[in-house]
C-alpha cells in the first residue's frame, strides 16, 4: 500500500537526484558521482550562468522600481526619470562587480566573506546528505566561536599550537551543540528541525551572558565583549594585515576536500549517505542509524563551529561581541541547497555568495542601494537554479527530461 | 514565454503599487520632508528649552565657538549591526551628522554605511577612508576596536566614536552618564505614580541600556527615602544588577508588548523602556489597556521623536545628546581646531544629558514636584546627591 | 516436529516494551523533579512567606481576586504529588496516561517554581495567562499555515517569509488605504507567496524546502529593500492605524476567564476560530477528507478522480492566507509599524509548533500555548528579582520546548506524502 | 456496447511500455490480460484508467471517446480499477476510503457519516463482501483491503472493472471467494479485465485471454482449449519450465532454532506471539500465510533488526537473541528482505554501492575507514556477470534496473559468500518469469550446498514448490506444519485462515 513507484514498470521509476550519467559514456566508473560533473562542462554551467543573468535582470528592475527619487519626476519628465533609473542600475552593478573582484582588496574581501559561508554551508550539506535538516548552524557557530575564544584567552601557547587548539575547541563546541540535536533525535525522536531552531536561541543568549562574565570580559570593562584575543590565537592573514582574508580560507578549503573525501571515499560517509537515502535499508544492512544521526550532527555542528571560530579568531580587530555569526547560519541553508549538498557545489556557491555580499557592501556605499538587494538576488539565483525548467522556459531552450530535483528528504522519518 | 509574462506581470503590479504610493503621497512626502526639517529645528529648540528649564547659563560656553565659520569636512558615518533605524544611538548619531551638514560644518551628502554584521565594520571604515572622508563617526562600542586600530593608522583623519571613550589623539569619544538624568526621572516618576508602582525594562542587559534602569531605580529609592513613600520599582534589581529584559530590540516581537503589559498587570503606571523602539509597544499597551499611565523616553525627547499618536504618553525623556555632541565634534573639526582626542563624558553638568520637558503632562506634575525634580538635578550636579555611578564605557 | 504452540503469557521476558521503558523513565524523571522541588523550593524558602497570585486585572469588573498560598507548603505538596505520580508510573503495569502524567508533572513543577519565585511577593496570574494567549497568536497561525500545506503533502518552510511580507503589506497598505485594505492586502500577500511556493513545488518540482527557503530570502530581501529605499523616505507609508481590541460584553467580565480570553483584538478570536474550524474541517468535511487523502496517498486520491494539483494549490494558498492573517497581527495589532526583519524567527517557531502539535490544529494551539506560557512565565519571574540572569530566563522558553519535544512528543508521524512531489506520467 | 482500446502507445524515458495495443471488452465478459512482469499490462490499464496519458491511441467506451489522462473522466465513463498496490489511505477508515471522491454530505461540506456507512454496507451485502466500515484500513488484513477496493469500484457504478494482479496476496480460499465475486459481477453485466501472470487462474476464470509481451499484444487464447504450456510460451516467448527442480532434502544439523519468540510490531502489538521453529542445514522451510500475520516481524527479529520481547534465537547453537544485525549477518546469514525497494536496496545508490551495502565496512571493500571503490566496482562487475544482472554498467543507480534485476542484485550480494542460513522473504514478488526461475534455482543450490533456508512468501504456489517442509503462520503463531508434497492447498489454505486442524 505504501508503494512510491511501481516496481514492475522499469521506466516508471524516476531517476535519482544526482544527474545520472548518460549510459554508454566512457568516464571512469565512480568518477562522475564523486565529482558531480557527469555532463559536459558547458551544459552543466549553462543553467547557472543563465540563472545569474536572470537574477541580475530582475534585480535591475527592482532597483529601478524602488528608485523613489526617479518616480517623483516620472510624471513631468519620464525620460530623465528612466535615464536616472538606468544610471542607478549601472552604478549599482558596476560597484557590485568592482566590490567583489575589482581589486586585491575586493578579492580578499570576497574570499574572507566566503570562508565562513563555505564552512557552514558544508555543515548543512552534510546534514542533508544524511537526511537531516540542520537549521542550527547559527547556534553551532555561537558555541564553536565561544569555545575557541575561551582557548584564545586562557591558554598560552605558541601560535602553531594555539591556533590548532582553538580550532579544536571550536570543533568540540559546535560539535557538541549539533550532536546534542542528533542525540535527541536518535534517542527520543525529537525532530532536529525543532531542536536546532531552539538551540539557536539558547546559544545566542548563552553567548550574550558569557561575554559579560569575567571569564571573557576585559578586566575593568562591563561591556558584553571579549577581551582582545591573544596574538598567538589569531588566524594570520594571508596577504598581510591590510587584507582580511586569513588562513581560515585554507581551513575552509581543507574542509571541502575533507568532507568530499568523507562522503564519497570513507565508510562513514557511505553510511551517512545510506542513512540519508534510506534509513530502513541502512538498518537492514546493519548500520546503526541512530548513532549515525548523532555522528553526522556532531560533524555538521563541528563544521559550523569552525565557521564560528573563523568569525572570532579570524575577524579583526579580534575582540568578540555578541552577534558574530550574523546571518551566516541561515545563508548556509541556501548555500547547501544551491550547491546541491555537494562539497564542491558548496564551495562555488560560497564564493558566489561571498562575492555578492562583499560587492554589496561597496554597492551600498557608492550607489546607495541597500545591501538587501543582494539577499533578493541570492534568492532569485536559487530559484532559477532549483527550477531549471523555469530558466529554460524563459530562454526558450529545449526542455530536457529531468526527474524532480528533490534533494532533501522532507521530514525524514 | 508564458512564465516570462507572468514574471513581468508580477513586477508590473509591484511597480504600480509603488508608483501609486509615490504619486499619491507627493504632497504628503513634501509634508514629511517639511516635518523633518521642523523636527530638526524643534529639536534645537528643545535643547534650548531643556536648558531653559534647568535655568543654566547660555549655550555658547561649550565647544562650538565660532558658529558659521566652517570649512565643510567630508563626513562618513558607520552604524553598528543594529542599523540606522534603531531609534537609538545610531539614529541620533546620523541625525547629528545631518545637523552638521545643515550648519555647514559637513559637506552635503555625507556617507552612511549601515552594518548588518560585525564583519561589516572594517570594510565600512575602509570604504570611508577610500572615499576620502575627513571625519569618520563610528557608532557604538562594538566598533571601538576597529576604530582604535584605524585611527592609529590614519592619524590625519578625525574620528568620533559614540558610546565609547577616546581611543587616541585623533578620536573623540562620546560617553554619557545618563544615570544622572535617569535618577531625576525616577524621582519624578515616584512622585507622579498613583499606583505606587513604577517599572523599567530593557532590550538586553548591556551597559548602555542598564545605565538608564539603574539610575531610574535609584532615583525612585531616593524619593522613597526623602519623602517616606514606598513606591516600588519593577524590572531592575539595583543590588543584583539584573532586570527585566526583552532579549530583543525588535518592537514587533509580541514579547515586548507582553513585557510591558506584564508590568502594567503588576500595577505599574509609569514605565521606562530602554532600547530603541521597544518603548512603542508599551505605548500601545497603555492606550489599549486604558490605564492612566505614562512612559519615559530615552535618548531624544520622545514627545518630538516618537510617532504622534503616542504624544500624550510621555511624562518626560532622559536626554542623551548624541546628536548634539556629534554635530559639535564635526563642527569643532570644521572650524579648524586641531584634531581632538579627548573623551567627552556627557553629564548633567555639561548638559549633554538632561531631562526633557513634560509637554502634555505639564498639568499633571505638581509645581512642587517639578521644583523638587529640578532641585534633584541641581543636587546631582553640585554633588549634594551622589551615589556609586554606573561605569560608562570600557 | 516443532508444532509447539505457546501461549502469549510468557514469563521469561527479555526486554521491556518501548512503552514500558518510556513509562519508567518518565516515572524516574518525575521523582527527580519532585525531590528537586522539595529541596530547592520547599526547604530553601522562608516558611512564613506567602505567594500571592492575583486573579484579576485592575480594569476588571471584579477586582482584587487573589490566591494566597504559603510557598513552602505548596512546594512540599507539589513535591509529594510528583513523587507519588512518579512512583505510580514506576510500579504500575498499565501504560496509559504516560504523556498526561508528564504534562501534569511539568505543570505542577511550574507552579512550584512560580510560587518559589513569588514567595513574599505577588504577581498577576491572570496577566500571565493573558500574555500566554497573545504570545501564542503568531506561533499558532504560523503552525496552522504550515499544517494546511503539509496536510496536502507540501512542506512549507517559508512561513517566516510569508509572515514578514504580509506584515509589510499590512502596514503599507493600511497606511495608504486604511485598515480594511491593509488586512486584505496582508491576506493576499500571504496567499500570493503560498501560490509562489505551490507553483515552484508543483509546476517545477522544485525541492519544497528550497522553495520555502527562497521565499524566506525573497521576503526578507524585498521588504528590507523597500523599507530602506521607500519607507525611510516616505514615512507616511509606515504609519498605519492600530487595530483595537474588542471587549466582548458579559463574557469579558467573567473573572479570570474574561480578561484571559475575551478582551483581545479580532486576531486572537480569529486564531481560536481557525483552530476549531480547521480541526472540524480536517476531520469532518469533504474538504478535509480530500485534503488529507492528498497528503497521505496522492495516487489513491487521483484514482478516485480527485485533482491532486488543484487541492495542493488551494490549500497551500489558503495556508498562505492564514500566515497573512498572522502577518497582519504582527504589523497592525502590536506596534503598527514595519521594522526590518520584524518576524525575527517566529515563523520557524511556528513550524516547530506544527511538528510539536503533530500536524493537528488543536495540537498546534497547544504547542503555541506551551511556548507562549514559557515566555510569559519567564517575564513574570524576571519581575520578581530572583537573581537569575535575564539571559537564562530568556532562553527558558526554548529550553522548555526542547525538553517537551524530547520528553513528551518524541517521534512524530508526518503525513505520508509530505514533501513528495506528485508527478503524473 | 463495448470498451475498446485502440492503438495505445506509451513511451517512458527508457522503455516503450505499450506499443500500439488494441483490446476490446464486452459487458458480461471476463478478459484475462496475461503477461510477464514488465510486459506493459499495468501501464495499459493505467492509461485506460486515466493515470497515464498515452503518447498515441484512443479509448472508446460504448461508442463515446474517453477523455484520456483523467481518472475522473474514466470513472465518469464507468471504468473502475482495483489496483495491485491498493489505492487506500492507510489512516482512513474503510468507509472514508470508499466515499473519497463522492462524499455524501449532510449540509455544506459536512460529511454524512451514517450515509457513508450505509453506502458501504449496501454494496457489501449485495455482493457479499464482508467489511467493517469503521475499521482503520491499516488495521485490516490484505484480503479485506481488496474487498474495500472492490466496494470502492462498485459504489461508483463501474460497468467495466480492471483487476490488476488481484490474487497476489490471497489465500486459496480467498482466491476462490474472489472468483465467485468476479463471476457474480459478470452475471451482473459488468465487463471485467483480469490482469495476471498466473496462467491457471486466467484459464479458470476468463472467457478470453489476451497476452502482452514487451508492450505488444502477441496473441489471444481461448481458455477452453488452450493449455498452460501454450499460453506460457506465448507470454515468455520461449518454452517455460514451470516446475522447481530439486532433489529430496537431506537435512543435517539444526542451524536456526527459534524458541518461544515474542515480537512487537510498530504499534506495540505482539505480532509474533510465541513462535518456535527449527531449520536444519540442507533443507528449505517455507513459511506461508497471509501477509501481516507476523512473518515480517519474525524475519526482522531473527536477523536482529527488531528486538524481541521474549524468547530466544539460536544460530548454530549459539544464542544470538540480542545481537545486532551486523553481527548476525557476519555469522553467515543471507537475508533477502521482503520489501526490496525500501529495505533491500538504496534506490539512488549505484549497483556497485548496493552490492557492498552490508559488507562495505570490511576487507576487501575498505581498509580502516577508507573505501576501496576500485575493488568494490570490480567485485560488483563480477557479480553482475555471474548472477546475470541486466544493467549497462555498475555505476548507474539501481533504480534504473527492472524489478527482477534489482532482486538479482540483492541475491548476488547476499549469496556471494559462505552462507549458513538463507532467509528470503517474498523472493520473487514482482519479478519476471526468467528471474523467478533463476532465483529459485539459486535458492535450491544454496540448500544443496548445505545452507539452511527459510522462505517466507505469501505466494502459496511458490512456497509449496520450493519448501521441503511448510509452516503456516496465522496471527503471530505457527498454525500448522505440512509436507508440501502431500498436503492439499485446501488444507494449507484453511490453516492460513486460522482454522487448520493443527490449530488449537
Amino acid at each position: 500500500m505504501t508503494d512510491a513507484t511501481s516496481v514492475d514498470e522499469a521506466g516508471a521509476t524516476p531517476p535519482p537526484d544526482e544527474g545520472t550519467p548518460p549510459p554508454g559514456g566512457d568516464q571512469p566508473d565512480w568518477l562522475p558521482r564523486i565529482t558531480g560533473v557527469g555532463e559536459s562542462v558547458g551544459r552543466a554551467l549553462l543553467v547557472p550562468a543563465l540563472a545569474l543573468v536572470l537574477a541580475l535582470f530582475v534585480g535591475a528592475i527592482i532597483i529601478m522600481v524602488t528608485d523613489v527619487d526617479a518616480w517623483r519626476i516620472m510624471g513631468e519628465d519620464p525620460l530623465t526619470a528612466l535615464g536616472q533609473m538606468l544610471e542607478g542600475v549601472g552604478v549599482a552593478y558596476r560597484e557590485l562587480f568592482f566590490g567583489a573582484f575589482g581589486s586585491v582588496r575586493a578579492i580578499s574581501e570576497t574570499l574572507f566573506t566566503a570562508t565562513p559561508l563555505i564552512l557552514s554551508g558544508l555543515a548543512v550539506a552534510i546534514g542533508f546528505r544524511a537526511g537531516l535538516f540542520n537549521i542550527g548552524a547559527r547556534g553551532q557557530m555561537f558555541m564553536g566561536g565561544l569555545f575557541a575564544v575561551w582557548v584564545a584567552l586562557h591558554v598560552e601557547l605558541p601560535a602553531v599550537l594555539h591556533i590548532p587548539l582553538a580550532i579544536l575547541a571550536s570543533i568540540i563546541g559546535g560539535g557538541l551543540w549539533g550532536g546534542l540535536a542528533g542525540f535527541l533525535k536518535a534517542r527520543t525522536g525529537a525532530h532536529e528541525v525543532i531542536t536546532t531552531i531552539m538551540l539557536n536561541f539558547v546559544a545566542a543568549f548563552l553567548v550574550l551572558w558569557a561575554l559579560k562574565t569575567s571569564v571573557f570580559q576585559e578586566e575593568g570593562s562591563n561591556l558584553p565583549q571579549s577581551a582582545r584575543l591573544a596574538e598567538s590565537a589569531r588566524l594570520p592573514p594571508i596577504f598581510g594585515s591590510e587584507f582580511r582574508v586569513s588562513i581560515a580560507l585554507f581551513i575552509a578549503l581543507g574542509a571541502v576536500f575533507f568532507i568530499q573525501w568523507l562522503l564519497f571515499r570513507s565508510t562513514l560517509g557511505f553510511e551517512f549517505r545510506a542513512a540519508g537515502s534510506s534509513p530502513r535499508a541502512s538498518t537492514y544492512a546493519g548500520m546503526k542509524v541512530p548513532l549515525l544521526y548523532t555522528a553526522v550532527m556532531f560533524i555538521s555542528g563541528a563544521l559550523s563551529g569552525v565557521a564560528g571560530a573563523t568569525m572570532t579568531l579570524g575577524l579583526p580587530p579580534y575582540s568578540v561581541t555578541s552577534n558574530f555569526p550574523g546571518t551566516i547560519g541561515f545563508d548556509a541553508i541556501a548555500l547547501a541547497l544551491l550547491g546541491r549538498s555537494h562539497p564542491y557545489g558548496v564551495l562555488w556557491a560560497g564564493l558566489l555568495f561571498g562575492a555578492l555580499t562583499a560587492g554589496g557592501r561597496t554597492m551600498q556605499a557608492a550607489a546607495g542601494v541597500s545591501v538587501d538587494l543582494v539577499i533578493v538576488m541570492q534568492s532569485l539565483i536559487i530559484i532559477f537554479i532549483a527550477a531549471p525548467e523555469l530558466v529554460r522556459a524563459v530562454f526558450r531552450l529545449k526542455p530536457i527530461e529531468e526527474g524532480p530535483t528533490q534533494m532533501t528528504k522532507g521530514w525524514g522519518a | 514565454m508564458k512564465t516570462w509574462m507572468k514574471l513581468l506581470a508580477f513586477l508590473a503590479a509591484f511597480a504600480i503599487v509603488v508608483a501609486a504610493c509615490g504619486s499619491d503621497d507627493d504632497e504628503s512626502t513634501d509634508a514629511g520632508e517639511d516635518a523633518e526639517t521642523t523636527e530638526t529645528t524643534e529639536a534645537t529648540e528643545t535643547t534650548e528649552t531643556t536648558e531653559a528649564t534647568e535655568e543654566t547659563e547660555a549655550t555658547e560656553t561649550t565647544e562650538g565657538e565660532a558658529a558659521g565659520d566652517f570649512t565643510p569636512v567630508k563626513a562618513c558615518f558607520v552604524t553598528d549591526d543594529a542599523g540606522v533605524d534603531d531609534r537609538s544611538f545610531n539614529a541620533l548619531g546620523w541625525k547629528g551628522v545631518n545637523d552638521a551638514v545643515t550648519s555647514g560644518a559637513a559637506q552635503p551628502d555625507p556617507i552612511l554605511l549601515e552594518s548588518t554584521s560585525e564583519a561589516d565594520y572594517q570594510p565600512h571604515v575602509e570604504t570611508c577612508l577610500a572615499e576620502g572622508a575627513e571625519h569618520i563617526i563610528t557608532s557604538g562600542f562594538k566598533l571601538a576596536d576597529t576604530t582604535g586600530q584605524f585611527a592609529e593608522q590614519n592619524p590625519d583623519v578625525q574620528w568620533t566614536i559614540i558610546d565609547f571613550g577616546s581611543l587616541g589623539p585623533n578620536v573623540t569619544g562620546l560617553e554619557y552618564q545618563t544615570d544622572e538624568a535617569a535618577f531625576a526621572a525616577g524621582y519624578l516618576a515616584a512622585g507622579v505614580t498613583e499606583t505606587g508602582v513604577v517599572a523599567v525594562y530593557g532590550g538586553e542587559n548591556i551597559p548602555t541600556v542598564s545605565i538608564f534602569l539603574d539610575g531610574f531605580a535609584r532615583g525612585v529609592n531616593h524619593h522613597n527615602e526623602a519623602k517616606g513613600t514606598s513606591v516600588s520599582v519593577l524590572g531592575w534589581d539595583v543590588d543584583g544588577q539584573e532586570g527585566t529584559m526583552t532579549g530583543t530590540f525588535n518592537p514587533a516581537d509580541p514579547l515586548v508588548r507582553a513585557t510591558c503589559e506584564s508590568q502594567i498587570d503588576e500595577g505599574a503606571d509609569i514605565i521606562l523602556p530602554v532600547g530603541g523602539a521597544i518603548n512603542l509597544p508599551c505605548g500601545t499597551a497603555i492606550q489599549d489597556r486604558g490605564i492612566e499611565g505614562a512612559l519615559i523616553g530615552v535618548d531624544a525627547d520622545a514627545f518630538e521623536a516618537a510617532p504622534p499618536e503616542f504624544q500624550d504618553l510621555w511624562l518626560t525623556s532622559v536626554l542623551k545628546g548624541i546628536d548634539i555632541q556629534t554635530q559639535r565634534s564635526i563642527e569643532a573639526h570644521a572650524s579648524g581646531q586641531p584634531l581632538g582626542g579627548a573623551s567627552f563624558v556627557g553629564n548633567l553638568e555639561n548638559e549633554a544629558v538632561g531631562l526633557a520637558p513634560f509637554h502634555s503632562w505639564e498639568d499633571r506634575v505638581s509645581a512642587e514636584l517639578a521644583d523638587e525634580t529640578t532641585q534633584v538635578l541641581e543636587d546631582i550636579k553640585s554633588g549634594a546627591i551622589t551615589w556609586e555611578k554606573f561605569a560608562v564605557g570600557g | 516436529m516443532t508444532t509447539v504452540l505457546e501461549s502469549s503469557q510468557i514469563v521469561d521476558k527479555n526486554r521491556a516494551t518501548p512503552e514500558e521503558r518510556r513509562s519508567s523513565i518518565i516515572g524516574a524523571v518525575l521523582i527527580a523533579l519532585g525531590l528537586y522541588v522539595f529541596w530547592a523550593f520547599g526547604l530553601r524558602v522562608d516558611g512564613d512567606l506567602d505567594a500571592t497570585f492575583n486573579l484579576s486585572l485592575q480594569t476588571d469588573r471584579f477586582k482584587d481576586l487573589a490566591w494566597v498560598v504559603n510557598a513552602r507548603w505548596l512546594s512540599i505538596a507539589v513535591a509529594a504529588i510528583l513523587v507519588g505520580l512518579g512512583t505510580w508510573r514506576l510500579t504500575r503495569s498499565a501504560l496509559r496516561w504516560t504523556n498526561i502524567s508528564l504534562a501534569v508533572g511539568f505543570g505542577l513543577f511550574s507552579l512550584a517554581f512560580l510560587a518559589w519565585a513569588a514567595a513574599g511577593s505577588q504577581f498577576s496570574m491572570v496577566g500571565m495567562f493573558r500574555s500566554t494567549v497573545i504570545l501564542a497568536v503568531v506561533v499558532v497561525l504560523g503552525a496552522l499555515c504550515g499544517l494546511m500545506c503539509e496536510r496536502v503533502g507540501v512542506i512549507n518552510i517559508g512561513i517566516e517569509g510569508q509572515l514578514l511580507a504580509s506584515a509589510f503589506a499590512a502596514v503599507v497598505l493600511s497606511s495608504a488605504f486604511g485598515t480594511f485594505v491593509g488586512v486584505l492586502g496582508a491576506l493576499l500577500t500571504g496567499g500570493l507567496l503560498g501560490l509562489l511556493l505551490a507553483w515552484l513545488a508543483i509546476r517545477f518540482h522544485v525541492d519544497q524546502i528550497i522553495a520555502g527557503v527562497v521565499i524566506n530570502f525573497l521576503a526578507l530581501g524585498l521588504t528590507s529593500l523597500m523599507s530602506a529605499r521607500i519607507l525611510s523616505d516616505v514615512q507616511s507609508l509606515n504609519a498605519p492605524a492600530r487595530i483595537p481590541a474588542i471587549r466582548i460584553p458579559l463574557l469579558a467580565d467573567i473573572p479570570v476567564v474574561g480578561p484571559v480570553l475575551f478582551d483581545h483584538t479580532y486576531f486572537v478570536y480569529g486564531m481560536f476560530l481557525l483552530v476549531i474550524l480547521l480541526h472540524l474541517g480536517l476531520f469532518h468535511t469533504r474538504w478535509g477528507l480530500r485534503s488529507r487523502s492528498v497528503g497521505e496517498h496522492p495516487k489513491a486520491a487521483d484514482t478516485v478522480g480527485i485533482n491532486v494539483y488543484w487541492i495542493r494549490y488551494r490549500n497551500v494558498v489558503l495556508g498562505g492566507v492564514i500566515a497573512g492573517f498572522g502577518g497582519a497581527f504582527l504589523g497592525l495589532a502590536q506596534v503598527a509599524r514595519f521594522e526590518e526583519n520584524m518576524t525575527g524567527g517566529i515563523g520557524f517557531i511556528g513550524l516547530a509548533a506544527m511538528i510539536f502539535g503533530r500536524w493537528m490544529p488543536v495540537g498546534a494551539l497547544g504547542a503555541g500555548l506551551v511556548f507562549g506560557f514559557a515566555r510569559a512565565a519567564q517575564q513574570k519571574v524576571a519581575i520578581l528579582n530572583t537573581g537569575i540572569p535575564s539571559e537564562f530566563l530568556l532562553m527558558l522558553p526554548y529550553v522548555v520546548t526542547i525538553i517537551v519535544v524530547a520528553g513528551v512528543v518524541g517521534r512524530t508521524r508526518p503525513p505520508a506524502a509530505d514533501g513528495q512531489p506528485y508527478i503524473k506520467q | 456496447m463495448a470498451l475498446e482500446l485502440r492503438g495505445i502507445t506509451k513511451q517512458f524515458p527508457t522503455v516503450l511500455a505499450n506499443d500500439d495495443v488494441n483490446l476490446t471488452v464486452e459487458p458480461g465478459e471476463i478478459v484475462a490480460l496475461l503477461g510477464e512482469n514488465g510486459a506493459g499490462k499495468t501501464t495499459l490499464m493505467n492509461v485506460l484508467f486515466g493515470l497515464y496519458s498515452p503518447d498515441a491511441g484512443e479509448v472508446v467506451i460504448d461508442g463515446e471517446p474517453l477523455e484520456l489522462g483523467s481518472p475522473g473522466a474514466s470513472i465518469e465513463a464507468g471504468v473502475g480499477m482495483v489496483h495491485q498496490h491498493f489505492m487506500l489511505v492507510p489512516v482512513f477508515t474503510v468507509a472514508e476510503n470508499v466515499i473519497l471522491g463522492l462524499e455524501p454530505l449532510k449540509s455544506l461540506d459536512w460529511i454524512d457519516r451514517s450515509a457513508a456507512r450505509r453506502m458501504v454496507l449496501d454494496i457489501s451485502e449485495r455482493f457479499n463482501l464482508a467489511v467493517d466500515p469503521d475499521a482503520m484500513v491499516e488495521d485490516i488484513p490484505v484480503g479485506v483491503q481488496q474487498r474495500v477496493e472492490i466496494i470502492k469500484v462498485l459504489v461508483r457504478d463501474a460497468r467495466y472493472i480492471i483487476f490488476d494482479e488481484p490474487t497476489a496476496a490471497l489465500t486459496p480460499q480467498e482466491v476462490d471467494e474472489f472468483f465467485s465475486i468476479v463471476r457474480g459481477l459478470k452475471e451482473d453485466g459488468k465487463g471485467l479485465i483480469f490482469i495476471s501472470h498466473k496462467l491457471n487462474e486466467a484459464l479458470e476464470v476468463a472467457d478470453r485471454i489476451v497476452v502482452l509481451r514487451d508492450g505488444k499484444t502477441v496473441g489471444e487464447a481461448d481458455p477452453k482449449v488452450a493449455t498452460e504450456g501454450q499460453v506460457a510460451e506465448l507470454m515468455v516467448g520461449r518454452p517455460v519450465d514451470l516446475v522447481v527442480h530439486k532433489e529430496r532434502a537431506d537435512p543435517g544439523d539444526v542451524v536456526l532454532s527459534v524458541r518461544n519468540l515474542v515480537v512487537l510490531d510498530d504499534r506495540d502489538h505482539a505480532a509474533v506471539d510465541g513462535v518456535s521453529l527449527e531449520v536444519r542445514a540442507g533443507e528449505i522451510v517455507g513459511v506461508a500465510g497471509v501477509q501481516g500475520n507476523g512473518q515480517t516481524e519474525l524475519v526482522e527479529s531473527i536477523t536482529g533488526i527488531r528486538p524481541s520481547l521474549a524468547g530466544k534465537v539460536f544460530l548454530a547453537g549459539e544464542d544470538v537473541t540480542f545481537e545486532d544485525p551486523r553481527d548476525i549477518h557476519r555469522r553467515g546469514i543471507a537475508h533477502v528482505p521482503e520489501d526490496r525497494q525500501e529495505a533491500g536496496l538504496i534506490l539512488d545508490f549505484t549497483v556497485a554501492e548496493n552490492m557492498v551495502l552490508d559488507s562495505y565496512y570490511d576487507r576487501p571493500f575498505s581498509r580502516g575507514i577508507l573505501m576501496d571503490w576500485g575493488v568494490a566496482t570490480e567485485s560488483s562487475q563480477r557479480l553482475v556477470d555471474e548472477y546475470d544482472v541486466k544493467t549497462t554498467r555498475v555505476d548507474v543507480p539501481v533504480s534504473t534496473l527492472s524489478g527482477g534485476n534489482q532482486q538479482k542484485v540483492i541475491v548476488a550480494r547476499e549469496f556471494d559468500r559462505e552462507v549458513k542460513l538463507v532467509i528470503a522473504a517474498q523472493p520473487t514478488r514482482g519479478v519476471d518469469v526468467g528471474s523467478i526461475e533463476y532465483i529459485h534455482s539459486r535458492i535450491v543450490q544454496e540448500r544443496d550446498e548445505g545452507a539452511a533456508v527459510l522462505i517466507v512468501s505469501s505466494e502459496l504456489d511458490e512456497v509449496i514448490a520450493l519448501s521441503d517442509r511448510l509452516l503456516v503462520m496465522f496471527k503471530g503463531k505457527i498454525a500448522g506444519e505440512f509436507d508440501p508434497a502431500a498436503a492439499t492447498t485446501t488444507e494449507i489454505g484453511l490453516a492460513m485462515l486460522g482454522s487448520g486442524p493443527d490449530n488449537d
